[in-house]
Formats: structure tokens, C-alpha cells, sequence
């Protein structure tokens, strides 16, 4: 009889933590490099303690300079490390833009296939947290963009322990997306959870009637729009996309040719964004499938406002994911 | 049969393949497949029209007969009982 | 003796006005001596030499514009030792090489005397002006451009189209776009699928819009789907406005218009006809039908459907598809019919695997579609399937058809009307039916000599009526 | 220039230097002929008058050593090992270009030689060289990194970020600025607040010196000084080589920033013209064996557009190979 295995509590955060720890013990090459991730034990203390255990070589604060500790990061990879380069938030990789996306998503294909730049950076993500406009960014559809480079967004517990590794084993840059209102969120994983798939989306919760297809920070509150429109007697399907690149889409397309509706959930903004690009793709390739317009849920067009009500007008919440999906269904509220 | 029911059956069996003619309003005495812009199979399908209406079985050397309504209803006159 | 031509200082530069010589005739000079300075649309640049040699000839007077690879000068071999040490050593330079694609389209160097800016460059348009000249029936070149540098603007096409228009008879206000039943696009691929007849169905989706429930309530048993949707209950049915049917001719003119626009735009035609003595075919055809009852007689038109299909089995490229810069031959033979509706309009439903069926049924085909053309009762594939289409046109009395392709298909075979004409065949001469079949084919896909075939293959095969 | 210095200079090894200053000299004036006739598209920035720097640099390396370089980098790449024939093919856009043809004249690449690139953003290429030395300092490796950039790139802030990580971190890594006094058409006095790039360098705490980039003698020794002391453990090391290009940013480039007096004076002080002159003078080499290497450096030059005229386009059916590893688009 097979054993079940043991469920252990724990953090959003230590699951993270959990992880580089792992990938530290296990290859030499691996190394932490970022803003305050040693002595301060990380901005959202994630790295909290692994100074102490792996020394200042392998946890290394590095001065305020985006562009320079990026850089070097993918310098570092092209030399035979496997850095993990946490850029505190995605607000700060700007500053790293070029480096990103001029060289770490380039220089394998410039090179002719000679360099490959097996790196991983990893960054806060998202709103919330009434920190306005200027930290409350969700630019990882931005970010999908670019050829070359992979987007991870763990949105549960399983996948921020057990996306890291696969990652830093992945001979390309590597983008992993932590929603910052994540962190405290606790959730039961087996003991020994192991490495999870870095190019595959999931279905969190089945339904026949309309797929939600949703991500990161989003996933909680469209797990709970699905249950309230479970008492209206609709199953709605909620997908957790996962990677936004590569975009999974044989997940999301099987549920669709179920369903033949679409409601897209995202924190980033509408034009241009990584609903856009679903949506196209759902265009493209299920068209004859769908029962009704593919809906979205994005947030509103505006730098993130500070005032508590004005934020949380500004980014999807569970009520409008539950109206867009009854206007989907047919319902006029 | 009366020539006024013939008549009346070659403009049913014309208007089968040209609905949206009206075959009461063309000259009976030009050319029908010029008049209602209508083509060989067109032209068939009326003969076979005619057929299936009078029991007359238009042999495909006498369709030059048949090239305007009035000639067609004295040909079908001349045939049917 | 070689050239030295315009340099290419950037993927950007074109042309470029020689403002002022350095040397002349007579000159020595060296690699990599200034000769001249040239103006660009950046900046004037002064440009060098690759070779050492002497000035012969000047090509191109101070002042003229010339495309980049144009000969500016003749330069005779080196008759003076240039430079002493490291360049005399150097091995002698290849000719400076002119662009090819240059040389394609600007053709022979062109002498100096002639003002090359104007014989070379094409019209200054911006994107705008030129879409609405598209759009209006403007030719560019008739057109003086007000913009910078004399760039045609869309005002400029648009003063030229008011003038067009007051020398023509008005034409008439564009019909307002017919509107168009709400289905969902699930449910339509049902309808079609299932061959239901879209009118029947009530929508009562937002706004109308037929979903799939209400397939599965017009009591459909093959559309699977067993949970009835909440939205099914307690939407109301809306009609979809019934669309007059001028507008729906307008429609169709002007998708006619932008298909036929696109292939004229876009495909290579040429063009091949050949005329085929028909009397073997029509007598048979003759003695055919006097043993058929009235409802299985043939028309001509069907051996000559016949006759296409097997031509195409031997002569494949004419039957298939341009897709993506890429000629996508088809393996099954779909002919598409022309076929032209009362009042106007045309279309072309497809007769499916013509060259696997006999005559009789291509008749019952060809019958089946004329009538269902006409009353309007087609299914969407029969209209998109056609690999390859065919125009009978001999009814109108027409001779000779020169064809338009339907893109992206790469062919369009059209037969002329049967006439008795002379024909010469051993030295004597008589009175035959002969018709004129002619070839619409695609350059890109084909070319003439097997365009020739095919045609042959069509008249040879006509010649032995049993057979097909 | 000691006259010590030239005294030891021995008769083989200023053959080598002069070889190599010729070598990239007429392979770019090739170029330059080759883009004028469409050969050679995109980008094209010639080092001619630069060539010192390249010389005398990388003869100091060793075969484990690092380089990091700029869309300035013909010169480099071929003193550096990789093959005429390969860069030349690259610029064509062949194949059997150093970086397949993906890169072209401003990205050549070559992982024999470990040559990280040549880099088209200004200052792109400096926290990738800090990169490279981090990692060979945690491996415990005795490599040096070379990074060379021009000094357009002391203006942004990569260049600040990345000598300050540099030295803070200790990294094995030497900085080249190649200071040719202007940034495309902006002269250094019309963008730095102060001219002298070496002591910006200091105020990071490294050794910083300026050398005259003219003369590939004292770019030889200045950079064997930084080499060997950076691969002792002393950290990072700057040069700033005082340098003119005699040709124009590239080749769609008036030139309308700088007087024909100023390029005058400086050719006069052509590195390759006055090593000769200098060579002549010590009777270190005779016409006959100037001549001599002259036809060797044609001919290879000859041979490299012969290699790149036979090469041959890469199959469209390959454009997305190289975006990832496996070979997948994603």
C-alpha cells in the first residue's frame, strides 16, 4: 500500500526560502546575489538566515545598481555559475532592462547558439500593499514578450518550492515572478516536494460551463469567484497559467473546447498585456469553439492609486470576476 | 389542356428556374434564355419542368423549338392530349 | 577600365546627388583617395576610392542624382605608381560590384545627359494616399504631390478623385453593410457542420446571438451537450433583421470587387487559349441523349468539366493554392463552377473530386448547384473548397474569356461559346464546331509551357467522348 | 617610449605587432570597400587608427582569458584569435559567420577564444565582463576578463555601476577604455564634467593609468602590468588609452563634429606609420620583409573574402534555433 505522504505547514516564503536552500546545498555553482539579501535577510525576508549558513561568497549584497549585478549575473552564468539574481521588485528591473532584455535574452542566438546564459532572476511582483504607482507594477506579461528568456509565476506553495530548481537547471534565462501578497500565504506540501513542471499550466478547479485563466496573485481570488458561481449552478474552470512563457495553451484550450467560454484574469494592465495575447491565441486557434466573446479582467487603465478604496478599485477583485463571468454566461445583471 | 393552362405551365416551369423573373412580363416573342439571362442547365431544368407538367418529352434537336413562350406553347399544344 | 560607382554608405541610401568632383579626367589616383563628395538624404559625405588607377572619364556631371551602383567614372589601369610601401603592394581590387538588385531595376547605366532622378524614381507617396488611391481608382502618377519634397498626400489623391468624379456619372451611395444574424462562432460551425438551415433557428443568446443551446433546442439530436446552460432560460428572442436584398448584392459586389482586386494586384497572370474542335464531342453527345429520358440528358459543359479534371490529374500545378509565398498543390480535384446570379453577382461553388466522378454525375452536380445557387441554399465549404475554377461563359455567347483567378487559387480555365467556324484539317477545309478554351494561370505556380499542356491534354481528351 | 624598452625589443616580436596592426588595418579597409558595394550591410564602425590597442593588449593574454568588447571590435576578434574568414562570412551574413550570421559586424562572438562579444549598447558590455570575473574568482580560476569600451560609455551609468562592483568585490577583471575623444559626433569636453577618465577609474579604488594609445609598445607594457597584477589578486585594473579614429563613427557619417586639421594631426601620428618609421630606424625590419608581410596580410584578407563569398545562406527553416537552448521557439 502506498504511504501518503506527509503534509508539512508552511509559508509562501519559507517555501522559496526551502528551495535555495536546496539548490545551494546541492550545486556549488549556485549563488544568491541581490539588494539586501544577506545581512538584512531580504526585503520580504525570504532570505532571511541564509547568510548565515552559506557565508558572504554565496549570499551576496550587492550596492544598488540593477543594471551592474544583472549584468553580472548573466556574466557569471556565461562563465559556468548558476546565480539566482533577486532584483527586490519588479519596479527596480527597469534599471535592468537593458541588460535583460538587450543581453541575457539575446546572446545565446547572437552568438550563433555558442553562449548560453543558464540564469535565474527572481522578483516581487504586484499590488496591494498601498505602496502607489511606483512599487505596485505587474509587468510580468511585459516581460513574456521577449524571446529568449522563460516567466515563471508560482502562485501556490508547491510551485514556489518547486519551480526554482528546474529553473536554475534550465540552460536560459529564467524570470520567476513572486507575488508579493503570496508571501504569507500558507498552504500544506509534502515533505519531500520536489521539483514542479516550468512550462505547463494546471487546472485548479474543474467546471464545464466558462474557464477562468488566471495567474500569480490572481489565482486566489478567481479560485473564490469560481465557488460563488458554483451556488448560481455555473462551473466555471479556473486555469493556473503557471509560465507565461511558454504560454501552455494545450491546457488552455482543451478546457475552452469544454467549456466554449473564456474569462481572462490579470493584474496587469489591459492593452497590450498578457490577456491581449490569450485572447489572440484563443481567437486564433479556438474560434469555432467559443460559445460567447472571450471576457477579461484586467486591471483598470491607471498608475496604481495609494488610497486604499482607489487601489483595490484599480486591480481585479473577486466581485467583478464573478460579474464579468455571469455577463459571459448570458446573465444581465 | 387549354393554351391558357399551358401558358400558365410554361411561366410556373420558367419561374421554377428564374424565381425572381416575372415570366408574364416578357415579350412572348424573343428569345427566353436571352430575356430571363438563363443558361444551358437553366434551360433544362425548364424542358425537364415541362415534362414533369405536361408528360412531354422534349427531344434535344427541338429545343430550338421551343425558343420563345409563344413557340413553346403551341409546341406543347401541338403534343399534349 | 573599370567603373566606379555610387557607394552604398547605408541600407538606407538609395541614391545619392554627386555635389562636387574631385578629380578629373586625366587624374591619377589611389585606393583610398577622397574623388568626390556626394550628398545623401543624411548628409553630404565625400567618398573614396578602392583602386588605383587613372581618371579616364567622368560618367556623372556635378548636380545629378543617381541610384546607388550607377557608374560616376571610368578609371584606366594604374598607369602611375601611387603609393609607395603598403598600398602599392596590395593585390589589384576586383571591379567595384554594383548591387544586384539595383541593377534589376534601374537596367543599363544611364548616360549623364539624362535626368536620372526622373527616369528612375517612382512616385512619392505616403501610405494613406496611397491606400485611398487604391481605394478611389486614382493612378499615382496622375497625381502632383503638395507634400514635402512634392510627396503625394491624401489630400492631393482626394482633389484628383473629386475631379475624376465630376467627369463621371455619380456612382451610387455605398449601401449601409447589410446586417448579419448573431451566431455565435461555435454555433455557425454546428450549423454547418450539421447542415441545418440557419434561418430556422431562433438566437436566444445576448442580443439574439444563436449559441449552441439553441441548436440543441431546435431539437438537433446530434449537437452533444447534455446540461442545459442557466443562460438558456431566460434570455428574450430578438430577430435578426432580414437584410433587403440589394444590399446583399452590394455585399457581394464588393467582396467580388476586393477578391478580384487582390488577384489582379497580386498574381502574375498569363495567359494561354487554344482552339479545340468539338464535333467528335458533340455528336457523341447527340447520340447520347436521344437514348436518355429528358432527366438524365447532358450538357456540353459537363464533358468539358470532365475533360478539366483529367487535364489537371497530368498537369498538377494548375490546381491548388498560393498560400504563404508557396505554391500548396492540392491532391484532390475540386472544380470550382462559375456560376453568375441573376441580377448580378457571381460565384463559384466547387463540383468535389470532379476528375472520380462519371458524367451523369457531374450533371446531377452540376445541377444540384446551378438550382441551389440560384435559390440561395449553397453550404459555406462548397463555396471555399474549389481547388481550381472553371467559367462556361459559351451560353452569353461570349468567344474567348480572359480569366481573373479567384485567390488564392492559381488557375481559371474558361470555355468560350461553340461555333461553327472553318477549320483546316489535311489541307481541307470545312465548316466545324469549334470552341476556344482559355487559361488564367498563376506565373508563380506554373508556367506557360506547362500551361500549354494542360490546355492540349483538355483538347485531346475531348477528342474521344467515350472515354470520359 | 623608453629608449630601454626598445632596446629589448626583440626582431621577431615587432614583426608579430606590426603583422597584427596590418592585418586589422587592411582587413577593415576591405570592409569599408565591401559595405560600399553592399557587401557588408547594418552597422559597419571601423577601428582603423585604433589598432595599437587591440596589438598590443592581446598578446598579453592567456588562452583562458576573458574578453569582453564593443560594436567597435573587428580588431579584436581577429588579434584575438578568431579567424578572418569566420568574421568576414559573419558580416556577409553566412553561416559559417563566428556568430552564424546572427550577429553581424557588431556582435561577433567565439567561445574558442572565449570572446564575449562585441556589444551594440554603449556600456552594455561592462557588468557582463564583472560577470565573467565573478565567476572565475568563486571557481577559484586564474583568469583575467579584458573589458574594452569607449569612452562614450563612462557617461552612463553601467560604467560607474560596474567599477564599483568590480573593486568593491575584488574581481579579476581589466578595464580598457578606448577614449578615441568622441562619442559618435560628441566631443569627450562636451559630456564629461571631467576629461580625465583615469581619475574618475581612481575614485573606485583601482589602479588607474593613462596610456598613449598610439604607440602598441606602451599599450604592450601598460596592459602586461594590469594583466599580470590582476591575476596576482590585485584586483580590478584601468586603462585609459588616449586614441583617434581616423575614419568616420561608420559609414554613413559626415563628420561634420571635427576639422580635417585635427584628423590631420593625428594620422601623422598613425600607429602603424610611426612603428614602422621606428622599426626602419632601429633596423629592426628591411623593405623586403615589410613587403613580405604586406603580401601575407593581403592575402589573408583575400582568402577571408573568398571564404565568405563561398559561404552559404542559413535555411530560413533554422531562424528560430538558438532562441532557446533546445532549439525551441516557446
Amino acid at each position: 500500500m502506498p504511504v501518503a505522504p506527509t503534509l508539512v505547514k508552511t509559508t509562501y516564503r519559507e517555501a522559496v526560502r526551502a528551495a535555495m536552500q536546496e539548490a545551494l546545498e546541492r550545486d556549488d555553482r549556485v549563488f544568491l546575489m541581490g539588494e539586501d539579501v544577506g545581512a538584512y535577510g531580504g526585503c520580504y525576508a525570504v532570505s532571511l538566515g541564509l547568510l548565515e549558513e552559506f557565508g558572504p561568497e554565496r549570499i551576496r549584497d550587492t550596492p544598488l545598481s540593477e543594471s551592474a549585478f544583472v549584468g553580472a549575473g548573466i556574466g557569471a552564468a556565461l562563465a559556468g555559475m548558476r546565480p539566482i539574481v533577486e532584483v527586490m521588485t519588479v519596479n527596480f528591473s527597469l534599471l535592468a532592462l537593458d541588460q535583460i532584455l538587450n543581453n541575457a535574452a539575446t546572446i545565446l542566438h547572437m552568438s550563433g547558439g555558442q553562449f548560453n546564459v543558464p540564469l535565474v532572476i527572481r522578483m516581487a511582483t504586484g499590488a496591494g500593499r498601498q505602496l502607489a504607482a511606483q512599487h505596485s507594477h505587474s509587468l510580468e506579461g511585459w516581460y513574456a514578450h521577449i524571446p529568449g528568456i522563460r516567466v515563471l509565476t508560482p502562485a501556490t506553495v508547491e510551485d514556489a518550492r518547486g519551480m526554482l530548481w528546474p529553473a536554475l537547471m534550465d540552460p536560459d534565462p529564467v524570470l520567476i515572478f513572486e507575488n508579493a501578497l503570496l508571501y504569507n500565504l500558507e498552504g500544506e506540501i509534502a515533505e519531500d516536494a520536489g521539483p514542479v513542471s516550468i512550462d505547463q499550466a494546471i487546472v485548479r478547479h474543474s467546471g464545464t460551463d466558462i474557464t477562468l485563466i488566471t495567474y500569480g496573485g490572481s489565482l486566489g481570488k478567481t479560485l473564490q469567484a469560481a465557488k460563488e458561481l458554483q451556488r448560481d449552478g455555473i462551473g466555471a474552470e479556473v486555469i493556473d497559467l503557471r509560465t507565461l512563457r511558454p504560454l501552455d495553451m494545450g491546457t488552455v484550450l482543451a478546457s475552452v473546447r469544454k467549456t466554449n467560454r473564456a474569462l481572462i484574469v490579470d493584474e496587469g494592465w489591459r492593452s497590450g498585456g498578457i490577456s491581449a495575447e490569450i485572447t489572440t491565441r484563443l481567437v486564433e486557434e479556438a474560434f469555432y469553439d467559443l460559445d460567447a466573446p472571450v471576457a477579461r479582467v484586467c486591471s483598470e487603465e491607471v498608475p496604481i492609486p495609494y488610497a486604499k478604496h482607489m487601489e483595490e478599485a484599480a486591480i481585479p477583485q473577486v466581485p467583478k470576476i464573478v460579474a464579468a463571468a455571469r455577463e459571459v454566461m448570458g446573465f444581465d445583471e | 389542356m387549354t393554351e391558357n393552362q399551358i401558358k400558365d405551365t410554361v411561366f410556373t416551369a420558367l419561374k421554377d428556374v428564374a424565381p425572381e423573373a416575372d415570366p408574364s412580363s416578357i415579350d412572348p416573342d424573343e428569345n427566353i434564355q436571352d430575356e430571363l439571362d438563363i443558361d444551358s442547365i437553366d434551360y433544362l431544368n425548364f424542358m425537364m419542368g415541362l415534362h414533369e407538367k405536361t408528360g412531354v418529352d422534349v427531344p434535344e434537336r427541338d429545343y430550338a423549338k421551343l425558343a420563345t413562350i409563344n413557340s413553346a406553347v403551341s409546341y406543347l399544344v401541338a403534343r399534349v392530349g | 577600365m573599370n567603373d566606379f560607382v555610387m557607394p552604398s554608405l547605408g541600407a538606407d541610401m538609395d541614391d545619392g546627388r554627386l555635389l562636387e568632383w574631385y578629380v578629373k579626367p586625366g587624374d591619377a589616383v589611389k585606393r583610398g583617395d577622397i574623388v568626390a563628395l556626394v550628398d545623401t538624404d543624411k548628409a553630404a559625405i565625400e567618398i573614396e576610392i578602392f583602386e588605383d588607377g587613372v581618371v579616364s572619364e567622368l560618367l556623372v556631371p556635378e548636380g545629378e542624382k543617381v541610384p546607388v551602383g550607377t557608374p560616376l567614372a571610368r578609371i584606366g589601369g594604374s598607369g602611375e605608381g601611387a603609393a609607395g610601401g603598403m598600398a602599392a603592394t596590395l593585390p589589384e581590387t576586383p571591379p567595384a560590384v554594383a548591387p544586384e538588385t539595383v541593377i534589376e531595376t534601374v537596367g543599363k547605366p544611364v548616360p549623364p545627359e539624362v535626368p536620372v532622378t526622373q527616369a528612375v524614381s517612382s512616385v512619392h507617396a505616403t501610405p494613406a494616399a496611397r491606400r485611398h488611391a487604391q481605394e478611389r481608382g486614382v493612378e499615382l502618377s496622375d497625381v502632383s504631390g503638395t507634400g514635402r519634397h512634392g510627396t503625394v498626400t491624401k489630400a492631393d489623391v482626394e482633389a484628383v478623385a473629386k475631379e475624376l468624379e465630376a467627369t463621371l456619372p455619380a456612382e451610387p451611395e455605398p449601401q449601409p453593410k447589410p446586417s448579419r444574424k448573431r451566431i455565435s462562432p461555435l454555433a455557425r460551425r454546428l450549423v454547418k457542420e450539421l447542415g441545418l438551415d440557419l434561418a430556422t433557428i431562433e438566437g436566444t443568446g445576448p442580443g439574439g446571438t444563436v449559441t449552441k443551446a439553441d441548436l440543441e433546442r431546435a431539437a438537433v439530436p446530434a449537437v452533444p451537450k447534455p446540461e442545459p446552460k442557466p443562460a438558456a432560460t431566460r434570455v428574450e428572442p430578438v430577430k435578426a433583421e432580414s437584410s433587403p436584398r440589394e444590399q446583399k448584392q452590394a455585399a457581394m459586389r464588393r467582396a467580388i470587387g476586393a477578391a478580384m482586386a487582390k488577384s489582379k494586384r497580386e498574381i502574375p497572370h498569363y495567359y494561354l487559349s487554344n482552339r479545340i474542335d468539338v464535333s467528335r464531342s458533340l455528336s457523341w453527345l447527340e447520340e447520347e441523349n436521344l437514348e436518355r429520358p429528358i432527366t438524365n440528358r447532358l450538357v456540353p459543359a459537363v464533358l468539358l468539366l470532365k475533360a478539366t479534371a483529367l487535364a489537371i490529374r497530368e498537369v498538377p500545378e494548375m490546381n491548388g493554392f498560393w498560400l504563404d509565398g508557396g505554391f500548396k498543390p492540392s491532391e484532390d480535384i475540386h472544380l470550382g463552377m462559375g456560376i453568375s446570379l441573376r441580377g448580378g453577382g457571381l460565384i463559384a461553388p466547387a463540383i468535389h473530386n470532379a476528375d472520380q466522378k462519371d458524367l451523369d454525375e457531374l450533371m446531377a452536380d452540376l445541377r444540384d448547384l446551378v438550382k441551389r445557387s440560384r435559390s440561395g441554399g449553397l453550404k459555406s465549404s462548397e463555396m471555399t473548397d474549389a481547388t481550381v475554377t472553371v467559367t462556361n461563359m459559351g451560353d452569353l455567347g461570349v468567344d474567348l474569356v480572359y480569366g481573373v483567378i479567384y485567390p488564392p487559387q492559381v488557375a481559371l480555365i474558361g470555355f468560350g461559346k461553340i461555333t461553327d467556324q472553318p477549320w483546316v484539317e489535311n489541307g481541307m477545309i470545312g465548316a466545324r464546331p469549334i470552341l476556344t478554351v482559355t487559361l488564367a494561370a498563376d506565373h508563380r505556380a506554373s508556367d506557360g509551357h506547362r500551361g500549354g499542356i494542360f490546355l492540349t491534354t483538355i483538347a485531346k481528351v475531348l477528342q474521344d467522348p467515350e472515354a470520359l | 617610449m623608453t629608449s630601454e624598452r626598445i632596446q629589448h625589443l626583440d626582431r621577431d616580436h615587432a614583426h608579430y605587432l606590426l603583422h597584427q596592426m596590418l592585418r586589422v588595418r587592411r582587413f577593415e579597409e576591405k570592409c569599408a570597400e565591401l559595405y560600399q558595394a553592399t557587401k557588408i550591410r547594418g552597422f559597419l564602425h571601423l577601428y582603423i587608427g585604433e589598432e595599437a590597442i587591440a596589438v598590443g593588449a592581446m598578446g598579453v593574454l592567456e588562452p583562458d582569458d576573458a574578453v569582453v568588447a564593443t560594436y567597435r571590435e573587428h580588431g579584436h576578434a581577429l588579434v584575438r584569435g578568431v579567424s578572418g574568414g569566420s568574421i568576414m562570412a559573419e558580416m556577409y551574413g553566412k553561416q559559417e559567420g563566428c556568430s552564424r550570421g546572427r550577429g553581424g559586424s557588431m556582435h561577433l562572438f567565439d567561445s574558442e577564444t572565449r570572446f564575449y562579444g562585441g556589444n551594440g549598447i554603449v556600456g552594455g558590455g561592462l557588468p557582463i565582463a564583472v560577470g565573467l570575473a565573478l565567476a572565475d574568482k568563486l571557481q577559484n580560476r586564474r583568469n583575467v576578463t579584458l573589458c574594452f569600451f569607449g569612452e562614450g560609455a563612462v557617461a552612463e551609468g553601467e560604467f560607474h555601476e560596474s567599477l564599483n562592483l568590480a573593486s568593491l568585490w575584488d574581481l579579476p577583471v581589466v578595464f580598457c577604455c578606448e577614449n578615441n575623444l568622441y562619442a559618435m559626433g560628441t566631443a569627450l569636453e562636451r559630456s564629461e564634467s571631467d576629461t580625465n577618465i583615469a581619475i574618475k577609474a581612481a575614485s573606485y579604488e583601482m589602479p588607474a593609468w593613462t596610456v598613449d594609445g598610439m604607440n602598441v609598445l606602451a599599450v604592450e607594457d601598460a596592459v602586461r602590468k594590469a594583466v599580470d597584477a590582476t591575476r596576482q589578486g590585485g584586483g580590478p585594473h584601468f586603462l585609459e588609452f588616449r586614441t583617434y579614429r581616423f575614419r568616420a563613427h561608420s559609414m554613413f557619417d559626415p563628420e561634420l563634429y571635427r576639422d580635417k586639421a585635427e584628423v590631420a594631426f593625428w594620422r601623422d601620428r598613425d600607429p602603424i606609420k610611426t612603428f614602422t618609421e621606428l622599426l626602419k630606424e632601429q633596423e629592426l625590419i628591411e623593405d623586403g620583409e615589410l613587403v613580405q608581410i604586406e603580401e601575407m596580410v593581403a592575402a589573408e584578407v583575400e582568402a577571408a573574402v573568398a571564404f565568405a563569398e563561398g559561404g552559404t545562406w542559413e535555411p530560413v527553416s533554422e531562424l528560430t534555433r538558438f532562441v532557446y537552448s533546445d532549439g525551441s521557439g516557446l
